[in-house]
């Protein structure tokens, strides 16, 4: 199977261009559908669930989610911004893919060597003491701006980490909300979500707990209101 | 070799680093389209003559440099160790860059799908690209790529590189900046939570 | 020109310096007596073709300089280039090396997060700061600000320098490299914070 690498530098739509280049696919809404699976499966699996750029990952699936759900669904019809965030989508993987081409070319010229050189400074090119009429306030004020300019730790790990939210720790949760209560509607457990991450990891949590037989869920209606129940083995 | 080739050659080569194409244009007392045509004239010559040296340009700048095809021979005898190895994701975020520079950082993480911070402030201190100020906003830089990035490609000018025109063009529209927007917009939310 | 003398020509370019021509010839893999020929076919070249450059041999050694007829022209040039105000980037450089000298170049860089080999130069040119000998490696050198920058302040050692003993000991970069170790592979630590 295939692995993604967890470095923070792989994101979401190399994993997306590995899988469409792995079946031979061209970028289209139809190949589309058919990598979505493979790359829910990659977010399902929970060693990727803490990946840095989880956010950036899921962003995507709901895109994917969405693409899925049409091509299971012949009647579903998408709503207009569906449709852009779709087209987009595809817009940008094949933007991103024009420009990994690009960089395989540029290694190979940059792997040639053909350096040019300028020329080195001469020795006796030192010139005369010119002021650069600073003071020694000047000086401090400076270096002091030079300190505040330096990223701290903090900074740099919450920008490019940002706050990981666990695909495991979603389950957990929902497995206390199950056991706690004998029938949860989903709806419920996505109400005081941060943001639309939130829920698709929610929804990822589920899934997930389906696919462990742990968790049962029932659906009326088309649209309807998802009801989970905890699935006791007998 | 006429007498303002000769007199650009001596310059370049005295100055060893850039030099903005309109002070000299100025210093010798012709017009900005003379000098364009007095350093097409010289490029030719190098290569009709097939010269050690070539000029590379960028931006309002040009420099003289030692010619490509020798790069290897060169570094040897410097005993300089030149292009050192570049991860895939740093030629990515560098092609990025190449070709669509100037660029702001977060036109670049949209465009990979991931925060590119690391890896630009990587480049960076390797000197292969650099930071210019945004004109559209002051509270924010673009990056381009440098000399040193042109010089160990080997190329006179980002244009030389392959389908440079086709990739210069953005064709997502609207939805980047939006979707950008939407990006920064979570990351603050969740700052503030995080506070 | 043939390739021989274009492989000089880029070499003699590149060094800056007057190079030993039993090294070049070495390298090269001909004999003094060829190399010789060489010279005298590149310093033709550059008489007949009136170029802006010219060969000056003295002792072993010969160098590539710029033609002494635009001598007083290529001076001029440069007086009034290199006279031009210091850009704030080379005066934060500048504080750099002033509160946390004997530094290397690439601590300087790895600070301020862009190569700084340039600004470094143009205030060695200066005389704004020298270099010293690395204790740590002999390949690299390491730089500190001149004494006469220090009296242009009003001062005669660096420690007189304001808040001196505070700036010189913040740790600083340390942070940076915390959080890079972190993202490369440390993700455990993190998790477990989050549990």
């Amino acid at each position: 199977m295939y692995q993604i690498k967890t470095t923070q530098f792989e994101g979401p739509l190399s994993l997306l261009l590995e899988l469409f280049e792995k079946q031979k696919l061209d970028v289209t809404k139809v190949s589309l559908a058919q990598v979505a699976d493979d790359y829910l499966a990659h977010l399902e699996d929970g060693k990727n669930a803490d990946l840095a750029n989880l956010s950036e990952f899921l962003l995507i699936a709901s895109s994917l989610l969405l693409i899925k759900s049409k091509a299971l669904l012949p009647l579903f019809e998408f709503s207009e911004e569906e449709e852009e965030e779709i087209k987009d989508l595809e817009e940008r993987l094949r933007e991103y893919q024009k420009f990994k081409q690009a960089s395989e070319r540029m290694e190979r010229i940059y792997k040639l060597e053909r350096v040019c050189f300028s020329k080195e400074p001469q020795q006796k090119l030192t010139m005369e003491f010119i002021s650069p009429g600073v003071s020694k306030d000047d000086l401090n004020r400076l270096f002091i701006g030079v300190l505040k300019e330096i990223p701290t730790k903090k900074e740099l790990v919450q920008e490019i980490m940002e706050e990981v939210i666990s695909l495991e720790e979603k389950m957990m949760h929902l497995k206390y909300s199950i056991e706690k209560r004998a029938q949860v509607a989903f709806t419920e457990t996505i109400a005081k979500a941060k943001d639309k991450i939130e829920v698709i990891v929610t929804f990822l949590a589920m899934l997930e707990m389906i696919k462990q037989k742990t968790l049962v869920v029932s659906q009326r209606e088309l649209f309807g209101e998802i009801i989970m129940q905890a699935k006791h083995k007998d | 070799m006429n007498d303002k080739c000769a007199k650009i050659e001596a310059i370049l080569f005295a100055c060893g680093d850039p030099v903005d194409k309109e002070k000299l244009a100025d210093f010798l007392k012709i017009s900005k389209k003379e000098m364009e045509a007095e350093i097409a004239t010289l490029k030719e010559f190098y290569i009709d003559n097939k010269n050690g040296l070539q000029i590379v340009s960028k931006g309002n700048t040009i420099q003289l440099v030692s010619s490509s095809r020798f790069g290897k021979f060169v570094a040897s005898f410097l005993d300089k160790n030149v292009n050192e190895p570049l991860t895939n994701a740093a030629l990515e975020v560098l092609s990025i860059i190449a070709y669509r520079g100037p660029i702001t950082r977060s036109q670049v993480d949209y465009i990979r799908g991931v925060n590119c911070s690391f890896m630009i402030r990587n480049l960076a201190i390797r000197g292969l690209i650099e930071k210019v100020e945004n004109l559209a906003n002051t509270r924010s830089y673009e990056y381009v790529v440098s000399y040193d990035f042109l010089k160990s490609m080997g190329i006179e000018r980002i244009e030389q590189l392959a389908d440079y025109e086709l990739l210069n063009k953005t064709e997502i529209g609207q939805g980047m900046k939006d979707s950008v927007d939407e990006i920064s917009g979570n990351k603050e939310g969740k700052n503030k939570e995080a506070k």
